[in-house]
């Protein structure tokens, strides 16, 4: 492989698979035998800590899973760690998906909060209620925010919804907050047609991806708090003190970021020399 | 569901997300393409039962409950089928205007609210409000949004001011991206990790995962050394 | 009321027939050269419209896909173009195979025309994609370019393109995905380039004279911000209590 | 054409104008629009079926992966309607296959975006070196280990994400809210008609 450029050669085209092998190790390494390196708590965190805790005991949230299983697996411990939360003020929680997938979570999701659960006695038809897939496209999510009983009759398994404690909702504003779980599929209808036109306030599990976008969400006031991704998951679970899966895969995360690190140090490193000897170009859309 | 059942499900889900992985090898093989048609049919499955059942809770069970104008619902959605024969699909336009219609208008009645005018409200703050870091912040931000948008002018030639805001307005917007790109990154990662750590707790998966992942490594090397699978596979 | 103040603008901007100059966007450039450099290496062109169906996007990078076909069918190169992907886009790809089409006729060679090399690679985005990866894997593009709405597919597509060495020319239609494609990709259009390079390649009136009213509106936008922060700071929050009704 | 304008309307304007019964039109409208859409999954499968069909017809390679899609298919379709969803082999696919390979196949994008910023940071322009150093400054901070020992960190990261970031994925937002708005007008006004199926050849 090393031709012309030497080794710097070698270092600034080496072969794409190498950082795939190296990613797998690193992270798989750490989850099987954890290492536990301390982490840092971010600003986002702490408020969106702060904002939970304004909740009442009898608040109702309307809890939307806006996420496929992938979503799912990177903000694992933002929901878990939520949802203890919600659990343990004895918040009542309207659960929907945004995504078909969604019927997979919530046994999932609930064997992860088993003990919580007992310890609380929290239970379904009580205290939370899941009205299953009822976000199909931006025309339903503006409906139900109209008049939640003409587009909400049933939950997910058929059972009527009559003489719950969702008699009380009548229309998106009777939420007294939305706490979203987000891939991006229904929440920007729920900011235009809940959050816009009757004021909930608004908290957000982004993942990774979407962050950007509703950091200008959150500067502009459209959404009252963001959790960003695995990271912020796992410091939750660090300011509640219930350690969980986010904890447990900070070091693989940290890892992770690291190679990359490494990678583009090394990639500089052959680019410079590589490019001074031969007048070699590489290519990026990078003008 | 009985334990064994669902201890089968756990293993075929890990050894099928290795199969997928060989992707990454970057060669045709059929352990790939067995993973990718299994998700295609088995999804599309879930989604056309998931669809129904929506339909069935909101239009039929509405209509028994004496909501006589979602009928049309059900006759749009029957219109709607339509596109599928050529020589018909012009019944499907009705409901096509419609949907476009309700949809444009659900989309505009707000989103020039929410990414247009808040956003720029947003914008327009005191600078000064006495905290250095505060106003080196807000003043990044009312710079940082008025050159880019100055990047993207097109109707006419950028010269004078205009040229040079949108130059800086460029460098701007790329510190951005490396930002967005760490952050994207993030989520990625945090995606993946957040899976593998699914597939080792409890600790009883470990096994099955590294045995799955060399098994598919492996079988990935030899599909391509030996050119079967360009042989075995889909494409 | 500001909403229809604005729509009515841009009615009547709509109106207007004359033909704005539009700034020409560096990629198109670079599409030229990578079809040129893959005629010459006798390897086929991968053009990609999005999968969605017809929105801000997908209408520019239709106008882009002309384009190409437009400079294959002169140049005799092949031109494979994968279709599918959203629920909505077996309606943009009739559009799509008219306009191809057209465009071979145009060249005066229709029967170079294989519907064959636009194949409708299902509904499902994650269908489409293997199958999209699939055909650079096999074809081996000396280009791929790629515009249009494409969402979290777009990355696997683009280095795949860079890993059989083809010329990846990719626009980006959200911010994440553009600064991931900013990397991955040779030549990128970011965001508003697409839609201005779709106007200045199809010349049609509607698409130009969008364009103008986005600058003009951008023009409002700027002005409003400066001119709010200016008040505000000198104690008026005027502005934000006109925008806030 | 007309059809589009009447809906567009008689959804737009009770938005502005708050007056009960055409709220209620407004509500039933949105409802009628969101099931029909629903619909549009039965064209997908139907694609599919005759993607695959051909396929297995002309014997073209790979079909044997057609038919055992096919009757994947049908069996999570089947079960899924007469075992109900919380039990039999819809459940057991659900949990086998859809809920792993979903994660798996975003997960990927982890690998390709490792590789694309391995190749792409590399300070060879202004706007390259400026990309480097600003995402190698994030990625320190999100690494969680160095918020642990620099806590200063936060602070330059923050300050790009959530200014330069922030202002490109608000810039964008603008900008693509005015031409999406153009957009609709240009439907609305009947310029842009070839969403309805319309080709260039009809009109």
């Amino acid at each position: 492989m090393a031709k012309e450029g030497g080794i710097y050669r070698l270092m600034a085209t080496y072969d794409k698979r190498w950082v795939y092998v190296v990613l797998f190790i690193v992270v798989l390494g750490p989850l099987i035998n954890p290492i536990g390196m301390p982490i840092g708590i971010s600003a986002l965190t702490k408020n969106y800590y702060a904002q939970l805790n304004t909740l009442q005991e009898g608040d109702i949230v309307f809890d939307t899973w806006n996420m496929e299983f992938s979503g799912y697996m990177e903000l694992k411990p933002g929901v878990l760690a939520t949802h203890k939360m919600f659990i343990e003020k004895g918040v009542k929680l309207c659960i929907a998906f945004g995504h078909y997938e969604g019927v997979a979570l919530p046994g999932e999701i609930f064997k992860q909060l088993q003990t919580w659960l007992d310890r609380y006695d929290y239970r379904e038809g009580e205290d939370y209620i899941i009205i299953g897939y009822v976000f199909p496209n931006e025309a339903a999510v503006a409906a139900l925010a109209q008049d939640f009983h003409a587009n909400v009759r049933v939950d997910w398994k058929g059972n009527s919804i009559e003489g719950t404690f969702l008699d009380d909702i009548q229309n998106a504003g009777d939420f007294d907050m939305i706490s979203d779980y987000t891939t991006g599929l229904a929440t920007t209808y729920m900011i235009n047609h809940m959050v816009l036109q009757y004021g909930v306030p608004m908290v957000e599990n982004s993942i990774g991806v979407s962050v950007p976008g509703h950091l200008a969400n959150l500067d502009a006031g459209l959404l009252t708090a963001l959790l960003a991704s695995t990271r912020g998951g796992a410091e939750l679970e660090y300011l509640i003190g219930s350690p969980g899966p986010g904890l447990k895969s900070m070091d693989a995360f940290t890892l992770g970021h690291y190679s990359l690190m490494i990678f583009i140090i090394v990639g500089n490193i052959g680019h410079y020399g590589w490019t001074r000897r031969t007048g070699a170009k590489d290519r990026t859309g990078i003008k | 569901m009985n334990e064994f059942l669902q201890f089968a499900a756990v293993v075929v889900g890990i050894f099928i997300s290795f199969a997928m992985y060989t992707t990454l090898y970057g060669k045709p093989n059929p352990l790939r393409d067995w993973a990718e048609f299994s998700y295609l049919g088995a999804a599309t499955g879930v989604s056309i039962v998931i669809s129904l059942t929506y339909i069935y809770n909101t239009a039929i069970l509405g209509i028994q409950a004496g909501d006589w104008i979602l009928i049309f619902s059900i006759i749009f959605g029957l219109m709607m089928l339509f596109r599928m024969h050529p020589d018909y699909s012009h019944v499907s336009r009705l409901p096509l205007a419609f949907t476009v219609g309700t949809g444009l208008a659900l989309s505009l009645r707000t989103q020039i609210f929410t990414s247009f005018i808040i956003q720029i409200n947003a914008t327009i703050v005191k600078l000064w409000t006495g905290v250095p870091l505060e106003f080196l912040y807000r003043l990044t931000i009312a710079i940082s949004v008025i050159t880019i948008l100055t990047f993207f002018l097109y109707t006419m030639e950028l010269s004078g001011p205009l040229l040079w805001t949108s130059k800086v307005g460029e460098y701007l917007m790329y510190i951005g991206f490396g930002g967005i790109f760490a952050q994207t990154f993030m989520g990625r990662l945090g995606l993946f990790v957040g899976y593998m750590e699914s597939v080792t707790t409890p600790s009883w998966k470990v096994p099955y995962t590294l045995a799955s992942a060399v098994i598919c490594f492996i079988a990935a090397i030899i599909f391509d050394r030996t050119g079967l699978g360009q042989k075995l596979s889909a494409a | 009321m500001l909403l229809i103040l604005l729509f009515a603008l841009t009615i009547k901007f709509m109106g207007q027939a004359k033909l704005p100059y539009i700034r020409r966007v560096p990629a198109l450039d670079a599409i030229e050269d990578a079809v040129g450099r893959s005629t010459e290496m006798g390897k086929p062109v991968v053009c990609s419209f999005g999968i969605g169906g017809f929105d801000y996007w997908t209408v520019a990078g239709l106008s882009i896909l002309g384009y190409v076909a437009k400079i294959c069918a002169e140049t005799d190169t092949r031109l494979i173009v994968p279709t599918g992907g959203g629920s909505e886009t077996y309606i943009t790809r009739e559009a799509a195979v008219d306009l191809v089409r057209n465009a071979y006729t145009a060249a005066g060679r229709p029967e170079a025309f294989n519907e064959e090399d636009m194949p409708f690679l299902s509904g499902e985005q994650y269908a489409y994609t293997p199958g999209y990866v699939g055909i650079l894997v096999r074809e081996r593009p000396g280009a791929t370019v790629m515009t249009g709405s494409h969402y979290s597919e777009a990355m696997n597509i683009a280095e795949m393109a860079n890993g059989v060495d083809s010329i990846t020319i990719t626009a980006g239609c959200y911010t994440s995905n553009m600064a991931a494609l900013a990397c991955a990709s040779d030549y990128i259009m970011l965001g508003e380039e697409q839609p201005a390079a779709g106007a200045y390649l199809s010349r049609e009136p509607a698409q130009m004279a969008s364009i103008r009213v986005q600058d003009i509106y951008k023009f409002i936008a700027i002005g409003t911000i400066l001119v709010g922060i200016v008040l505000v700071n000198v104690g008026s929050d005027i502005i934000n209590r006109l925008l806030a009704t | 054409m007309t059809v589009l304008v009447v809906s567009f309307l008689l959804v737009f304007v009770p938005y502005f104008i708050p007056w009960g019964p055409l709220d209620w039109l407004s509500g039933k409208l949105m409802t009628i629009a969101a099931v029909t859409n629903a619909f549009t999954i039965v064209i997908a499968v139907y694609s599919q079926f005759r993607r695959s069909g051909r396929f297995i017809r002309e014997k073209r390679k790979g079909w044997v992966y057609h038919i055992y899609l096919l009757v994947l298919l049908a069996i999570m379709t089947l079960s899924g309607f007469i075992l109900g969803q919380h039990a039999g082999a819809y459940e057991w696919l659900l949990l086998a296959v859809v809920t792993p390979l979903s994660s798996v196949i975003y997960g990927i994008l982890a690998f390709y975006m490792a590789s694309a910023g391995a190749r792409a940071f590399r300070a060879r322009s202004p706007q390259a070196a400026l990309l480097l150093v600003a995402g190698f400054i994030v990625l320190l901070y999100q690494a969680p280990l160095t918020g642990a020992f620099f806590p200063g960190i936060e602070g330059a990261a923050t300050y790009i994400t959530n200014t330069f970031g922030m202002s490109v994925s608000r810039m964008f937002s603008i900008s693509v809210s005015i031409g999406a708005i153009v957009l609709g007008v240009r439907m609305l006004t009947g310029r842009e008609v070839a969403f309805l199926g319309f080709t260039e050849g009809e009109e």
